[in-house]
């Protein structure tokens, strides 16, 4: 019996263990590297209705124990990446959850209508969430109303289940998600990365060329873990964990805090095999112990 | 020449270290073993290597391949000590195992109808092109090094060098050892002088170097490569943190190229030299 | 002549390196293990108008390059505060900036007119902003309105300079600064630490008492360089820097964005010269480079 | 005895590495120098350790004073390998130095006039109660160990121990050595036996073993102390990260201490024994 297996909306996955947006590509490059299989989902690299170019360098720089990034989400569109980048996906047997973002409500919209016309898409997941993009992107992430708007508007549209992808930098990141919930969401995933900087004092220039860029890694964990606690005792959909996840211990804390699922960010730079490590070793921890991943799911003891 | 190589090519590997030994002022060479690398490995590619027991530093870190054994599967890279990851990295102890992804990256590719490979190093740039002769050193053509370093003390496997090229120019910013001044003073006296039809340049080091470089090339057409060496979180194109960007041609769509995928090795006319 | 002092309100501080509340209790510790004369100033443990005792353990949590803390703001009350603590700091020879929390608006006018009464105190730092305490804190921070309200509440019994401390919860920190400025803040510090979680996956347990907690270190470096900037280029008054300097180098890169003076906090725990060395190498940095701090101060190059 | 030792007291030094060896399982002893320390340090009072070249381990890691040569300068610690930050203190080499805030904390104080000192100590817990068991060496009164263990090559220094007690009781959990099953079964036993009148209780080890100790003191009435180790992230009164919460008598408006400041040595009465 599978002990691992989840759902979110009317999707099973083998494993709960994902790969975070933006940090496996399309996955071509992990080729060789690792067993699709072995892992519960891909989510896509950001996916725009126009191809983007990115932001210039320096995009990335290293903090303790974290990295900065302003990537800037170049991809190549969605035309071409339906007719590039999926075949090698849908090929591959894992779930595949795209992740879309867009300047505007309605460019979330048309993308998804146009993805609906493409097979091998198990899931979409709605980045509303991206501090990189100048032009937008905050906004929806940061007012509920929006994000309810937006997150009804695309499920009219879609005969998948919607994950929206939450940003951290909020006050309140729980009345985001409540308010995509009762947009009509069937998960939301959390967190991205939180806003940070980082300065050459010799040049006196910014690390980055957005001056200011996505915070990710084992750095930000507890913030992550943090906000997934929020999100786990306010809503009623699954919540899928991200932030600086680099093993099977950190991953457990999520699911213990109430994660359905998690994804693997960062890490999967540094081992590339890491997801799958971790898949792997959670069949393990639930055979050693004894237990399905829903009795793990939400066990934090909280009395005292 | 900017081929990529196979995806499949790559691996992650558990590498035992065979030694470690300091060669010049805070420059050691590190030899771990690996068969299957030794033989895949070219000229231009690089490993990303763990640093080991630093959790905090979070990235691997790229070194060129400088000298390959592929009979015994020695690989051998040249560390220099700049920060917390080199310098952890040259503590390890022969008997460890390191974790090396590699090889990533493209390579050099010389065409055999040339008549002269000049070859412009800056400090550690000279990493790569230590193997880069070894392999074609029974190839016809003349391999000039401009060697340019801080110091007498920072240069690494001169005798060698020597032994591997036709003409070897050596300089230091302090003038104790070869000329006084920047590399770019003899290779411009030797770009001045007539001299082999058929020339092709390539270059590794400090990012005023390589402009300068970049200049000589666009002034006497010559064709040229360079290779960049761009902070690098992943070092295999997944995190499209390494871009480098493209000279505007107006032809382009794609203004950014990926250091660690589409190069490190780029068409000296291609790409715009930053830091 | 003195490079590096700098002013807030009408007080002139030797130089802008001070030590955090909370990381520092009220100096005694810190006796014998650096020349206090070093640093610009003490901001003393938070001060309350009753005596706290503090949260039950387990109050600390070590994560990756950084900590979980929730202390609970314990201390001895106003009074005491004035008849145990303030003979010792008023007779060290530098300025002590005294942390005043409350439940209330009301709280925090109280404790300032006590507090107006007793020599030695050179300016007040209001926390609005910490997350550990249940009852209130976190509406003074994250609601504009209030804050400045009370604020000005504050400022017309003050007759010294107010530093108000603010949170980096918030979806925009800059609002609230701008609030507190318009109420009559002489300065903000930014900032406090970010909420944060950590969970013993064994037990099921949450690591802190009161689950969660708030996260400060290096790990957070990059995340207060963002808001400071932020803060810097919203507001006029001066911005004193928070989170995660353990270094000169840490330190200088928050001038560089325009804090006018950094607080040192965990770092104190690990090198409890720390402030000190720091102060000791900006005077030499200065010198070395022949600078003015001024000139430092928010010569972020932006253009590109 | 839970007197504070004086505030001025603690220095930031930079101490040589003398000596590290392996004395058990996964235990080593770190010998470092230092005269002021040797002369300060006293039982019970602990070192805070920074653990070099790791930037991710925020705080330094406390270690009691495990023996201490007051004429030679050499002060030594036992160190159980757990974390990383143990894991990274065994692995020093003697010429290295290392930044140690101490001494810390306050220490066990054993009045003149009693009968027996009975210590209880579990793993690790034994530390300390070497170098007190070498200060006291010349005091009349009887001292017995329990000493107990996970298996027999856990036990550090017993044949030492031995000859610096009257008694000396071992169990391991395995049986591998000494008794079978826990310390607090030999400790049962002893105190059910008549014996001195004035006997006093010192304990150290796991939270379980501590809190067994503490209900045998509560059940014989006998005056005890525990040395607890809580995690800490300044260990001198900065943080107020380490607290102990006091049993509640009704009387304290303080419910709680600092392990590292008004401890880590307590009456046994006091605290609530806690993970
Ligand atoms: C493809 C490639 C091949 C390389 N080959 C070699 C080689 O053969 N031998 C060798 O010694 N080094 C080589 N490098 C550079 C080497 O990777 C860096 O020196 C190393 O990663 C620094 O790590 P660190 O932790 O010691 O320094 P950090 O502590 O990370 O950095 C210290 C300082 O150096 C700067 N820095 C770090 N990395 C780089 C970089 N890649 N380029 C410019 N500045 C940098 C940082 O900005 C920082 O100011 C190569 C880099 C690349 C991308
Ligand atoms: C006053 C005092 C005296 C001490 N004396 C000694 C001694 O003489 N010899 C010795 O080996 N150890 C001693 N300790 C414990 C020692 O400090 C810890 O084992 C060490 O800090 C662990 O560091 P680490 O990085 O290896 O483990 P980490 O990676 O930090 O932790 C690994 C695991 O061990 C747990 N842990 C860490 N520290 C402690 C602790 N203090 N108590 C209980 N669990 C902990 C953590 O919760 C974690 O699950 C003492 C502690 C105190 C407070
Ligand atoms: C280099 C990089 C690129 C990223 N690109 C995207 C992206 O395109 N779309 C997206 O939704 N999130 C993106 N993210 C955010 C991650 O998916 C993830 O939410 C975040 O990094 C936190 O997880 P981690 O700490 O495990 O990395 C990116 C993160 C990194 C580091
Ligand atoms: C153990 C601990 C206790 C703290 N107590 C207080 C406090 O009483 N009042 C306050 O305003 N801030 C308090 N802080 C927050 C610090 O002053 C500072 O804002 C924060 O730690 C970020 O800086 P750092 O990363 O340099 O530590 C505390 C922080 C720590 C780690
Ligand atoms: S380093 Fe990640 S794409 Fe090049
Ligand atoms: S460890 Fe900081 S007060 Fe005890």
């Amino acid at each position: 019996m599978n002990k691992v297996a989840i759902r979110i909306g009317d999707v099973a996955f083998a494993n709960p263990i994902m790969v975070a947006s933006g940090t496996f590509g399309y996955a071509q490059e992990f080729d060789g590297l690792l067993d699709f299989s072995q892992i519960g989902a891909i989510v896509t690299k950001t996916v725009t209705l126009e191809p983007r170019t990115g932001n210039p360098p320096p995009r990335i720089w290293e903090t303790a124990a974290g990295m900065l990034n302003s990537i800037g989400l170049p991809n190549v569109g969605v035309e071409e990446f339906i007719a590039k980048k999926m075949p090698f996906l849908r090929n591959l047997a894992t779930r595949i959850v795209v992740n879309v973002a867009g300047k505007t409500g309605d460019d979330y919209v048309r993308i998804v209508e146009r993805l609906q016309q493409v097979d091998g898409i198990d899931a979409y997941e709605l980045n509303f969430s991206c501090p990189n993009v100048k032009q937008g992107g905050m906004s929806f992430s940061a007012d509920a109303q929006i994000a309810e708007r937006v997150t009804a508007d695309v499920r009219k549209k879609s005969q998948r289940p919607l994950i929206v992808k939450l940003t951290p930098n909020v006050t309140s990141i729980a009345d985001i998600g409540k308010a995509v919930e009762q947009g009509g969401a069937d998960a939301v995933s959390a967190i991205n990365t939180l806003v940070g900087m980082a300065v050459d004092v010799k040049s006196r220039r910014p690390r980055l060329s957005t001056i200011t860029g996505g915070l990710s890694g084992p750095a930000i964990k507890p913030i992550a873990l943090a906000k997934v606690y929020e999100l786990c005792r306010k809503l009623t959909i699954p919540v899928v964990a991200i932030g600086g996840i680099m093993n099977l211990q950190d991953a457990l804390e999520f699911f213990v805090v109430g994660a359905t699922a998690v994804q693997i960010g960062t890490a999967n730079f540094i081992n590339p095999a890491c997801a799958a490590e971790i898949a792997q070793g959670l069949h393990g921890y639930c055979r050693a112990q004894n237990l399905n991943l829903q009795e793990l799911i939400g066990s934090l003891r909280v009395e005292k | 020449m900017t081929d990529n190589c196979d995806s499949h090519a790559k691996h992650l590997l558990n590498c035992r270290v065979e030694s470690l030994a300091q060669v010049a002022f805070n420059t050691y060479r590190l030899t771990f073993a690996s068969n299957w690398l030794a033989e895949q490995a070219q000229p231009g590619q690089f490993v990303n290597i763990a640093v080991p027991r630093c959790g905090d530093i979070l990235w691997r870190r790229p070194f060129s391949f400088h000298q390959i054994d592929r009979h015994s599967g020695a690989c051998t890279v040249l560390i220099q000590v700049i920060g917390r990851g080199s310098e952890a990295l040259t503590r390890v102890q022969p008997g460890e195992h390191l974790s090396c992804l590699a090889p990533l990256g493209n390579h050099f590719v010389i065409p055999a109808e040339i008549d002269e490979l000049l070859i412009v190093a800056g400090g550690l740039g000279i990493a790569p092109f230590f193997f880069l002769l070894q392999e074609v050193a029974a190839q016809p053509y003349k391999k000039v090094l401009f060697y340019g370093a801080a110091s007498a003390d920072c240069f690494c496997r001169v005798d060698e060098l020597s032994s591997l090229t036709s003409q070897l120019f050596l300089t230091t910013d302090d003038g104790s050892r070869g000329e006084q001044g920047l590399v770019i003073k003899p290779l411009q006296r030797f770009l001045a002088e007539p001299g082999g039809k058929r020339r092709l340049v390539l270059t590794c080091g400090p990012t005023r170097m390589m402009q300068a470089v970049q200049n000589l090339c666009k002034k006497y057409h010559l064709p040229g490569y360079v290779s960049v060496e761009n902070l690098m979180a992943c070092g295999f194109g997944a995190c499209m943190g390494c871009a480098v960007q493209m000279i505007d041609k107006g032809l382009s769509a794609k203004p950014f190229l990926l250091a660690c995928k589409d190069g490190p090795v780029f068409p000296i006319d291609e790409i715009v030299i930053d830091e």
